[in-house]
């Protein structure tokens, strides 16, 4: 081991001499790099689920002329430095570490998806670079003890048991899940079945289903067959359309029917389907414009510049990270990560979905929501207690008879 | 003991006899012509012989051993090689290429690619095709590739040698020209079977004759013997006799 | 039981009439056009966002817009065949050398399409609901849209077997399918059949993609999926043989439905198990030549 | 490749390439870390197309496999990379795809031209679905932790690899088994009998070629932390290294590694570059090569040599 420490020793010695060499350039712009899919299979996803937040930050933030770091003395405006991973995960890792180590950008921004935040997190923090997770999460990000890595999507561990709750308060006697073949599946479906099982709701099917498969109508006849109270599925947007699509076409009416990725979204859900046909289906979240003023705030902002809503899942999450983040940049005064680092894990700070704190594990808790429902064109928030900003609709309407 | 020898050997495309029933031997050193009108079944005895097809039923035995069922490769590093009706190069490797393969591959164990490459410019100086050594198979004329096929079969060292028409669509200079490479091939003590219509040199060059029609064999001799036997004449040229 | 059953055997057919549709367009181009199109899926994923874009933005039905999207898919087959596919049949020295090539040149051509369309559709998914409300029949309940998907797909399908056996152009297409060579010495002008047969096959891949889009979401990167069911259907049904592809296609769906009801999971993997099994024991399909 | 070049050109090749090797073992010193990383995608793909081309190069057989015994290296060094060091799990990587390719090659190289190739691709796309379907149903988990290395060891494991795959190219092309490999490639019926074991022979070049492209993936996936079916059996992985041999031309040795290295490097540049419009530009200049480079960019290249060259090169 001794001659690679020789090597490294060697190897910054040289590194600092160049850098010292070159001049302090004069700092003029804070360049964010994003290594994201823009084509291939998770662009669809990207395009649904947060991948505009980010754009509408950085558009804002140009607007009042850039972060005011102290370092500088100046506001420096911020540019968004984005390459397509092509959806796939080898492409990414090197793209991530060609925009630190080449294109030597201040901050990253995160990639889509789980597998790619997995990938993503120990590459970001082996350089020091801040990650703050976007789109994605899992249980097994927890193993992954990385410093810089900040995750702010909830997923299963919160939204399982209140999912389970609204089922029992509105009296839902049985269930049926449907799970995706992947990991989002693999940990939704196994939080869901226990968490239903302790409220006495029981599970009366527990199917997966491979990801690209094209025909769902079995797992749903069966679901009926079984005369259960509700259906949910884990699933992604693919997943998504089918067991809606598919419920609609033969006439399969549930009193609860939940999704976890899809019906989050106005543009592809809502107004792909049309109002009343969504009005009742609830989906893993969750947020509105009544969550909060700051939230109206987002959602106007968001209208304005992509004339359509945001996602109402992550996008409130993301938007007031990015907010905590900008925060934290300028209560550093510097662009140094691990002062930056160091503040955002210890602090909080007042953001558009309210006060936005991470706990020891770097992990965002303060959710504006876990299970929304489409009410009237609205997606409620239905979680029992204070955020809930509409009872829960049960039974869900039949899906209307449309020509 | 005869160095070749078929028991009652069958084979049947569907409901066709290709071949059924023939015995046949073949003496060590012995030049053995095979005849008989197209589609007797020649060439499909070959094929038997080496392999490329499995027989129905009968065996075929190679110095005392039965060969029946060996995979190509195998008979062939055993020592019985083969030319083919239908000349098969490797058209886009060069000539001397060709010809080393088979002494890289054939009879004699491990040979040293020094060896192997002086072998095969003796073998090329023999069937006189030195000069174009480094030209691609495939650019051959048709009587240079039959000389190759002959030269990459030599390679493997063989001590049998399967000639399948080697002078069909030749000009009479270059018959005489394979005549005479027949005969320098027989002097080195290789024994020979040949399927041939070229009556001038089968009747010449060959020590006995054996004749199949339809499949079955009418006629075994030598080449005066078969000239003048009855059944040989009417399978050949119908009623009339020859003059 | 008999629902059950019922239930399986019409959802294989509906998902076999779009299979068989889409591998009857792929067999054209191999089996005829020698070229393995490996952009096929690009071609249907171009069927079904026209039609998508005619309903959504002219209100014109899915049915009815094919007289619009097919003729234009069609021109788009037949142009690309004409200028790249010609030029590379006619500087390959062997058919094989030929189907190398040209299965590259399509996995070129499938960047190309998929490119152009995220940059004028977008990369999120799209869809519409057309007739999707439900039909009884003898007690299982299918969606309208895909009934009509089945009957249009069996109606395109037969009218395309027809037109090959029966009327001129389609004896000369099975004629340059047999032996293009051969065919030329005939007086048939072999580079506009070939051109023609592939226009033909992209015409039923777009057909394909609208009847797709009816029942399905549609996005740019959906096609790749279709063009491997095409693929097996291809190889089930006999390579080259139209009816082949035609039947291999039902069966194919039917398989899937089956499986599907046993054991969701295994679906796919049931599908590629079937595919390899038949290359090993019988590469010509069961129809095949 | 038998007839003996004349000294001075072969003195020359072979010192550019030892000047080349000196340069790739030392570049992790100087040069800026992300061309490390990019280096060692160039290495992995020069690894898959020689590879490749050291099958289906001489016997003309188009294998769309490399994806699957890609997989097959990934997952063995997920499965094995808390067990053994890294040096045993790439070993082990190589060895289990080289039994895959053992039994596929009994198998299916009896098929040959289109049959071939479908195969081998349905290769990919069934053990896509199949580990995905066992990994949901019997281990209860699709996606795998993978213990990452650092980038410079990542580095000269695969130019370790890289050199060994090309020596034994280079091996095997001056080998009789290269020359009976090209032999069957040509006529295998006239192969078999001039003493060639062709079954034997195919299956372990196939075997052999397999080898490296799981010890590849052994390789690459400590760089990516967590993997699963879908990223370990990556069909695109199947294309890739056909395309770049037929780009850089299969008659030489170096035309693969020519091929590959041109076309990472160019994917890479269009990418950053054209974030949106890549795959456009990517894809025309695919259909482009094919049209007009048909002995790919080697030949192109030999022909230009030749031009220049006039008569004194030209053979006699």
């Amino acid at each position: 081991m001794k001659s690679k420490g020789f090597m490294r020793i060697f190897v910054i010695a040289i590194a600092l001499f160049f850098l010292t060499a070159a001049p302090l350039a004069a700092k003029d712009k804070i360049v964010i790099g994003q290594a994201i899919s823009l084509s291939g299979p998770q662009a669809a996803g990207v395009d649904i689920s947060g991948g505009k937040i980010y754009e509408l930050w950085v558009h804002e933030v140009n607007k009042e002329g850039g972060i005011f770091v102290k370092e500088y003395g100046k506001k420096l405006p911020v540019e968004l430095k984005r390459y397509d991973d092509k959806t796939d995960i080898g492409t990414m890792t090197n793209l991530l570490e060609r925009l630190i180590l080449e294109d030597k950008v201040d901050f990253v921004f995160p990639p889509w998806g789980t597998a790619f935040l997995f990938a993503a997190a120990p590459i970001a923090n082996k350089y020091g670079y801040i990650l703050i997770g976007g789109p994605g999460g899992a249980l097994k990000l927890k193993e992954l003890n990385v410093p810089y890595f900040f995750q702010v999507l909830n997923f299963s561990e919160t939204q399982g048991p209140t999912l389970a709750e609204i089922f029992k308060e509105v009296g839902v006697k049985s269930v049926a899940v449907a799970y995706r073949g992947d990991l989002h599946g693999i940990e939704y479906g196994s939080a869901m079945v226990p968490d239903f099982k302790k409220r006495g709701i029981e599970v009366k099917l527990n199917k997966s289903y491979p990801p690209d498969i094209k025909d769902l109508s079995p797992i749903l006849k069966e679901a009926q067959s079984l005369g259960v109270d509700a259906f949910a599925a884990a699933c992604y947007p693919p997943g998504g359309f089918l067991f809606t699509g598919q419920s609609i076409e033969l006439g399969i009416n549930f009193k609860a029917f939940f999704l976890t990725v899809l019906p989050f979204s106005p543009n592809a859900y809502r107004d792909n389907l049309g109002v009343n046909v969504v009005e009742g289906v609830m989906g893993g979240g969750a947020w509105n414009a009544k969550s909060s003023p700051g939230a109206k705030d987002l959602v106007d902002k968001f209208v304005a510049l992509f004339k359509v809503e945001p996602d109402y899942w992550g996008g409130l999450f993301y938007w007031s990270s990015l907010q905590h983040f900008r925060k934290a940049i300028e209560k550093a005064g510097s662009l140094d990560q691990k002062k930056i680092r160091d503040i955002m894990a210890n602090e909080k700070f007042e953001t558009a979905l309210g006060p936005f704190w991470y706990d020891k594990d770097r992990y965002f808790v303060n959710h504006p929501g876990e299970i929304g429902q489409w009410q009237k064109g609205v997606f409620e928030v239905i979680d029992p207690g204070a955020k809930r900003t509409a009872p829960p609709l049960y039974p869900k309407p039949a899906w209307p008879k449309k020509k | 003991m005869p160095i070749l020898e078929g028991m009652r050997v069958t084979k049947h495309f569907g409901g066709l006899a290709a071949v059924s029933n023939v015995d046949f031997h073949v003496e060590q050193g012995e030049v053995f012509g095979l005849i008989g009108p197209n589609g007797a079944g020649k060439t499909t005895l070959f094929n038997l012989i080496s392999a490329v097809l499995s027989p129905k039923s009968g065996t075929i035995k190679f110095k005392g051993v039965d060969i029946t069922g060996f995979k190509p490769y195998k008979i062939c590093r055993m020592g019985v090689a083969r030319t083919f009706q239908t000349v098969k190069v490797f058209p886009n490797m060069p000539v001397f290429q060709n010809v080393i393969l088979g002494s890289y591959f054939g009879t004699l164990p491990r040979m040293s690619s020094r060896d192997a490459s002086e072998k095969a410019l003796e073998i090329l100086e023999f069937v006189g095709l030195s000069r174009v050594k480094d030209t691609p198979a495939g650019d051959l004329t048709l009587a240079n590739q039959k000389r190759l096929e002959v030269a990459r079969a030599m390679a493997t060292h063989p001590d049998l040698l399967l000639l399948d028409e080697i002078m069909a669509g030749l000009n009479p200079t270059e018959v005489a020209e394979a005549m005479e490479m027949v005969i320098r091939i027989h002097n080195r003590g290789i024994t020979l079977i040949m399927i041939e219509h070229v009556m001038k040199a089968v009747m010449r060059l060959c020590d006995r004759i054996m004749v199949l029609h339809h499949g079955q064999k009418i006629a075994e001799g030598t080449p005066r013997e078969i000239a003048d036997s009855e059944k040989v004449i009417k399978v050949y040229l119908g009623e009339k006799s020859r003059a | 039981m008999i629902v059950t059953v019922l239930d399986i055997l019409i959802a294989g057919l509906l998902m076999g009439g779009i299979y068989a549709l889409i591998a009857v367009g792929l067999s054209l181009q191999y089996g005829v056009a020698r070229v393995l199109n490996i952009a096929h899926g690009e071609f249907i994923m171009l069927g079904a966002f026209i039609t998508w874009s005619l309903y959504t933005a002219f209100g014109i039905v899915p049915l009815v817009s094919l007289a619009i999207s097919s003729p234009l898919v069609f021109t788009i087959g037949f142009i690309l065949y004409k200028t790249l596919f010609t030029r590379l049949r006619i500087s390959s020295p062997s058919v094989a050398m030929f189907e190398g090539k040209s299965m590259l040149a399509c996995f070129g051509l499938l960047f190309m399409i998929q490119n152009i369309a995220i940059l004028s559709w977008g990369a999120e998914i799209k869809g519409y609901s057309y007739l999707a409300f439900p039909v009884n029949i003898l007690g299982a309940k299918f969606a309208a849209n895909r009934l009509i998907t089945l009957g249009f797909a069996v109606v395109f399908g037969s009218a395309f077997y027809l037109f090959l056996s029966r009327t001129r152009i389609g004896k000369a297409i099975r004629a340059a399918a047999q032996d293009a060579v051969a065919a030329g010495l005939m007086g048939i002008n072999i580079s506009w059949v070939l051109a023609l047969c592939f226009g033909l096959g992209a015409l039923m891949a777009g057909i394909g993609g609208t009847l797709i889009s009816m029942s399905y979401q549609i996005q740019p990167t959906m096609g790749l999926e279709y063009t491997m069911i095409a693929l097996i259907v291809l190889v089930v049904g006999g390579l080259g043989s139209i009816p082949g592809s035609f039947v291999g296609g039902f069966l194919l769906g039917l398989v899937g439905s089956i499986v599907t009801y046993v054991q969701p999971g295994l679906a796919l993997v049931a599908y590629y198990v079937i595919f390899m099994l038949l290359l090993l024991a019988k590469p010509t399909g069961i129809l095949g030549r | 490749m038998h007839i003996p070049t004349s000294n001075y050109k072969k003195r020359v090749a072979l010192g550019v390439l030892f000047i080349l090797l000196i340069v790739m073992v030392t570049s992790p010193l100087y040069a800026p870390r992300y061309t490390v990383i990019l280096l060692t995608s160039i290495f992995m793909f020069i690894v898959l197309t020689v590879s490749w081309t050291v099958f289906s190069g001489p016997t003309g057989y188009v294998s769309l496999a490399p994806a699957a015994f890609f997989g097959v290296g990934v997952y063995a060094s997920a499965l094995l990379g808390f067990v053994f060091p890294l040096p045993v799990v790439i070993l082990l990587g190589g060895i289990s795809s080289s039994c895959l390719a053992v039994i596929v090659g009994a198998l299916t190289l009896r098929l040959r031209g289109i049959y071939f190739v479908m195969f081998t691709f349905g290769l990919v796309e069934l053990l896509l679905h199949f580990i995905l379907w066992w990994e949901v149903n019997i281990t209860g988990t699709t996606g795998r932790v993978v213990p990452t290395v650092g980038n410079t060891t990542v580095y000269y494991l695969m130019l370790g690899v890289l050199v060994i795959v090309i020596l034994t190219a280079y091996l095997l092309n001056r080998s009789r088994y290269g020359l009976a490999l090209q032999s069957i490639g040509e006529c295998e019926e006239a192969a078999a009998h001039t003493g060639v074991h062709v079954t034997a022979m195919k299956i372990s070049t196939f075997a052999l070629s397999a080898f490296f492209m799981g010890a590849a993936g052994a390789i690459m996936a400590t760089r990516w932390t967590y993997i699963d079916p879908r990223i370990a059996f990556n069909p695109v992985l199947s294309f890739l290294p056909v395309l770049m041999a037929i780009f850089g031309g299969t008659g030489q040795l170096y035309g693969p590694v020519i091929g590959a290295a041109l076309f990472t490097y160019l994917e890479e540049f269009l990418i950053t570059r054209f974030p949106y419009y890549y795959m456009l530009i990517f894809g025309f200049i695919m259909v482009f090569a094919i049209l007009y480079l048909p002995e790919g960019l080697v030949g192109m290249i030999q022909k230009l040599w030749k031009r220049i060259g006039g008569a004194k090169h030209a053979d006699s």
